[in-house]
């Protein structure tokens, strides 16, 4: 029996819930480095750029990476050659692609959503807006904007009065209370939240006992932080009406399955795509997974852990 | 070697060998379509294969050798990720990404002095054979810290070597950098020799000072943390003469001007 | 080079660094099933019983355990027979250990905290005390008196009028500015901060896709969550002027020393002893790595990372 | 059986057997000390020795025989800690502590009914060699899915056995609890017959309710996530007739009647 793996996020009509996880997966470089017809077969339902912002960042000194027990730390700090250059140049790249695709953009204060939000309001190439408020990696300490909830709100608002495409907004776990922010991002305008983006860690260098990272402290994202994600999609979803993307740790089709299980409507593969370029391609084990479950179809699946 | 003309691939590979040399791990496995690819300098983002998550991400492992379908690699079990690929058994099978990145560029005639330090002797090997397979002029200055990783140098057989130690425990007592400027000289008749280099930092800091010194070409094969291998994430970037380069798709050779050496 | 582990963490010496985790080791029932004589040859340097509270407490409905990847779930929920029960059965029997006994205490309300310590000021069984303010497996959605910053102050404050012996408060990681926290505990009369408690998280099971743990959230621990641990003792101790003891994770001496260069003065083993009973006895490695950096002693490697 | 009498030891031993023995794994290993306290329906606490973070936990393992100086498992790879043990090779070696937890007691001239669901027949071999040995009688009940997990059968030669399995592919159609009743009844002479039971959940309900409903004294082995497996975390509980027991310490062997079984 053949599971219908089509979901709607939104206006979004998907082939399947499975997306990338923003900043872990660059189509135009890979397409380059692989030289598989990416643009022709693939593996994902939408697409997320990297996150842009209105100036070009070079991103933080290195190292950027350090690999934990099961997890991955990276210090990127959103290096990217800013929203102007996005538009004129990777968009129109991107236009070829099978699937919608999702921009993402950061700012530094609440107006630059705003601002960002607005470039790309006329864009047909953009399906939809992300915005992430949860980069813990351009701060020294870690802050980010949607560590407030209030903020959170502002900077959705902002967005929502300059576009009317759908929003999503990319909250971070390092907070006390995620609905309360979560909340904030819906009050504020916000179609859907994405859950989650990396957890604040760091690492010590082995021989010279000084963070290996060159921005001290990093995001912690890989299977290690599953639980923690897991968690979030389950209570936010349960708490707040709008659909949300699921994210943190997914590997296999199993994970992916249970993350809707416990309320995502899409699932987004970040590290584990470094671990293996093909974990992106689970959609049909998540359908065979689905149908042992007995259940007929991906959108049946989405909450059934509540 | 136009980046757009690399292919990849992510095979599941058995390993047919697995040898201890000195201090290293040489290990082998059949994958016939990276063999056909590889160019030297390129290299592999690999792991066990299976579904334990530690390690959790494929580590990048230049190309020591290919012959016929087999690829070899030859690892420094130095950490958690090189120890348990270093353990593969015969039989095993390993996770395999490529052959990836920019490897070495060489055009012209120009005789070609090889410089190796520790695990970083690897891709010479295959150099050496592909420079000589061109008609040119190799020699190689291979350095380590004592005699067990001194060991290595019977890879190279067939090719002309020096071998440098800390120790002074094989070869000459020294760093391999120190008998390089003397092998720079433009010999008459000759195109002024153009260096090669792998291995750690400080050895390739040396070698650009000395390159620009005595006035040679160099490339040199550098090493950073990586996790996609294929520039998706920028994560494994170095600073170069404008900005950040990533070592997985800018390089991971680079011309030793590209790179800022402070 | 024989390098001396000798600490002081407050009025306690310690022979070396290497504590164990409340909850992850009860040497009395160790002593009974491994049948080694661990009253004799006790690998710790000191050792906290599970947290007791006011009452007793049967704990939450199982299951309580998940492994998760390179970490544990838990929702034990502090079960407990009670502090009288502690003070008059097992405090005695602790009598005979050859390490001092730093007895953890949790309550639902801040008054508790106050009457625990008063219960335990007299007993000189007892050289210390550790308050649990962080405990995410109470409250059904993980809301622990320590997600409060003033909370946390107003338990210390009515311990600290309790007794005067050495006070320690266990923090939590599920906020959004654990040194904000980690302060109010200072200010109101701490004299050291334990850190880090679990990490907010939850597994779903496999077959049934509902929340596999009876209490359906619980707390992840073990080296899954090192980097979020190193990064609250790096962050805290370079902050505040107490004594800090950091766990989360520590599995191995090469740890444990990253624990005390992050800024720790005591480490504590908690889900590794599950792994391996063996791993407590890591002080004579930690030792050697000490001086394989040529460093003279443990004292002098707390902070270095800074 | 005391607890206090429980020794028990942290090894690093060497596997001598693997093979397969239909859908489980049989694994032997040599460990003296255990091999010598190990007592009918007491567990270890077992996994690969290594450094790799995941699995995290050692995994509670019954054991099912003990010989001079090996022990042997069977292991059912239901998941990632169960696969990663039975995929353990010839001279790998795995970390081991036990033997833990209060075994089958038994004391008198009963005959004893054996009844063993899938895996749960793992204990179920020593325990029958030890009551022959006591001159007790012995008979097994042994129930499966299908042939595949059937196989096993062949490991209690010697014992009286019945086979039933759900898909009637060997022996009795059915489950191992149908026939249960048949072979409780006193016969003339002879004290009343004891059920020693190791299942999964619903099996063990069953038979507590059959030995309830005919008389019979019962004892099961029964199972819970672990981690520590020495009465340490508290996190293996049961509900028990007055409260949590712990299954590590306070079993894995429980009278049903200290059980709550609804
Ligand atoms: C292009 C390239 C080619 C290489 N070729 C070889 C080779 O042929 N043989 C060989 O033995 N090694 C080679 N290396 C180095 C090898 O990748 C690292 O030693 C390995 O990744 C370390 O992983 P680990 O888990 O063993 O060590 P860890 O315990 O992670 O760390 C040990 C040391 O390795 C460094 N390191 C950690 N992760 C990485 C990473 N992802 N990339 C680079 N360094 C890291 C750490 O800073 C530390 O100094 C190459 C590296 C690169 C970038
Ligand atoms: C006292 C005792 C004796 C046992 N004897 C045997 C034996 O002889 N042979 C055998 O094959 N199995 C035995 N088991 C069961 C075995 O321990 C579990 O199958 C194993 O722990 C599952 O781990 P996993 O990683 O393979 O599976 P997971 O992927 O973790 O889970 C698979 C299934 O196992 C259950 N499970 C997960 N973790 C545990 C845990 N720590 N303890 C118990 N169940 C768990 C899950 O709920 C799930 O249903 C015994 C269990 C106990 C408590
Ligand atoms: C190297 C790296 C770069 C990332 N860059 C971004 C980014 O630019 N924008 C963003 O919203 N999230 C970014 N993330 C977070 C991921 O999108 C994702 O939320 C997180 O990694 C958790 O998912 P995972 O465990 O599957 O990786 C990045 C993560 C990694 C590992
Ligand atoms: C099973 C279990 C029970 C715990 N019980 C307590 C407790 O009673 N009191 C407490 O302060 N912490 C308790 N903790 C938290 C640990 O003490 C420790 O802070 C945490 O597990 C992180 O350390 P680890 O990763 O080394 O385990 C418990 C942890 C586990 C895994
Ligand atoms: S490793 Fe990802 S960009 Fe180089
Ligand atoms: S497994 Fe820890 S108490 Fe039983």
């Amino acid at each position: 029996m053949a599971v219908n793996l089509e979901i709607k996020l939104g206006p979004l009509e998907l082939a399947h819930p499975i997306i990338n996880a923003s900043g872990t997966f660059d189509v135009l470089a890979a397409d380059k480095a692989l030289e598989e017809d990416l643009f022709v077969s693939f593996p994902f339902a939408a697409y997320i750029p990297k996150t842009v912002t209105l100036q070009p960042r070079a991103g933080n000194p290195p190292p950027r990476l350090q690999e934990t027990a099961a997890g991955l730390l990276n210090s990127i700090g959103l290096a990217n050659h800013g929203i102007e250059a996005f538009i004129t140049e990777d968009l129109h790249r991107l236009e070829s692609l099978p699937v919608p695709v999702i921009a993402s953009i950061a700012g530094e204060e609440t107006e630059d959503y705003g601002r960002c939000a607005a470039m790309l309001d006329s864009r047909e190439e953009v399906a939809a807006i992300e915005l992430n408020v949860s980069c813990p990696n351009v701060e020294l300490d870690g802050r980010a904007l949607g560590l407030d909830p209030e903020k959170t709100r502002q900077a959705t608002v902002l967005a929502r009065q300059a576009t009317s495409k759908f929003l999503i907004v990319k909250l971070t776990p390092n907070v006390t209370d995620i609905i309360e922010v979560a909340a904030a991002a819906v009050d504020g305008g916000a179609d859907c939240v994405s859950l989650i983006n990396t957890v604040h860690g760091m690492a010590l260098d082995r021989y010279s006992l000084k963070p290996v990272l060159g921005h001290v402290t990093g995001g912690l994202s890989g299977p290690a932080i599953k639980p923690v994600a897991l968690r979030a999609v389950f209570l936010v979803s349960r708490e707040l009406d709008v659909p949300v993307i699921g994210m943190g740790g997914v590997t296999t089709a199993q994970d992916a399955l249970e993350f809707m299980a416990a309320g995502a409507t899409a699932v987004a593969v970040g590290t584990a795509s470094f671990r293996d370029p093909l974990a992106a391609a689970m959609a049909p084990e998540l359908g065979r997974l689905i149908n042992e479950h007995g259940i007929g179809s991906a959108s049946e699946l989405i909450g059934v852990a509540h | 070697m136009d980046a757009g003309l690399i292919p990849a691939e992510l095979l599941k590979c058995a390993v047919v060998e697995s040898r201890q040399v000195g201090a290293y791990r040489l290990i082998s496995f059949v994958a016939p379509q990276i063999a056909n690819l590889a160019h030297p300098g390129q290299f592999l983002m690999i792991r066990m294969s299976g579904n334990e998550l530690d390690p959790l991400l494929p580590r990048p492992m230049g190309i020591h050798n290919v012959e016929s379908d087999l690829v070899t690699m030859l690892i420094d079990p130095v950490g958690k990720g090189t120890a348990r690929l270093a353990a593969a058994g015969i039989g095993d099978r390993v996770s395999v990404l490529g052959p990836l990145g920019m490897g070495f560029r060489f055009e012209g005639e120009a005789p070609a002095v090889l410089v190796g330090g520790g695990i970083g002797i690897s891709p010479l090997k295959l150099l050496a054979r592909s420079l000589a397979a061109e008609g040119r002029e190799v020699r190689c200055l291979l350095g380590f810290r004592t005699r067990k990783e001194a060991v290595a140098t019977e890879l190279f057989s067939g090719v002309r070597t020096d071998v440098i130690t800390e120790d002074g425990s094989v070869g000459r007592l020294g760093l391999v950098s120190d008998p390089l400027p003397g092998c720079l000289a433009r010999e008459p008749g000759k195109p002024t020799p153009e260096i090669f280099a792998c291995g750690p930092s400080p050895m390739l800091a040396a070698v650009a000072r000395i390159a620009r010194e005595c006035g040679n070409a160099a490339q040199v094969s550098v090493e950073a943390h990586m996790a996609c291998g294929i520039g998706s994430c920028q994560g494994c970037v170095i600073r170069g003469a404008g900005g950040y380069l990533r070592v997985c798709n800018d390089g991971p050779v680079f011309d030793v001007e590209d790179i800022s050496w402070q």
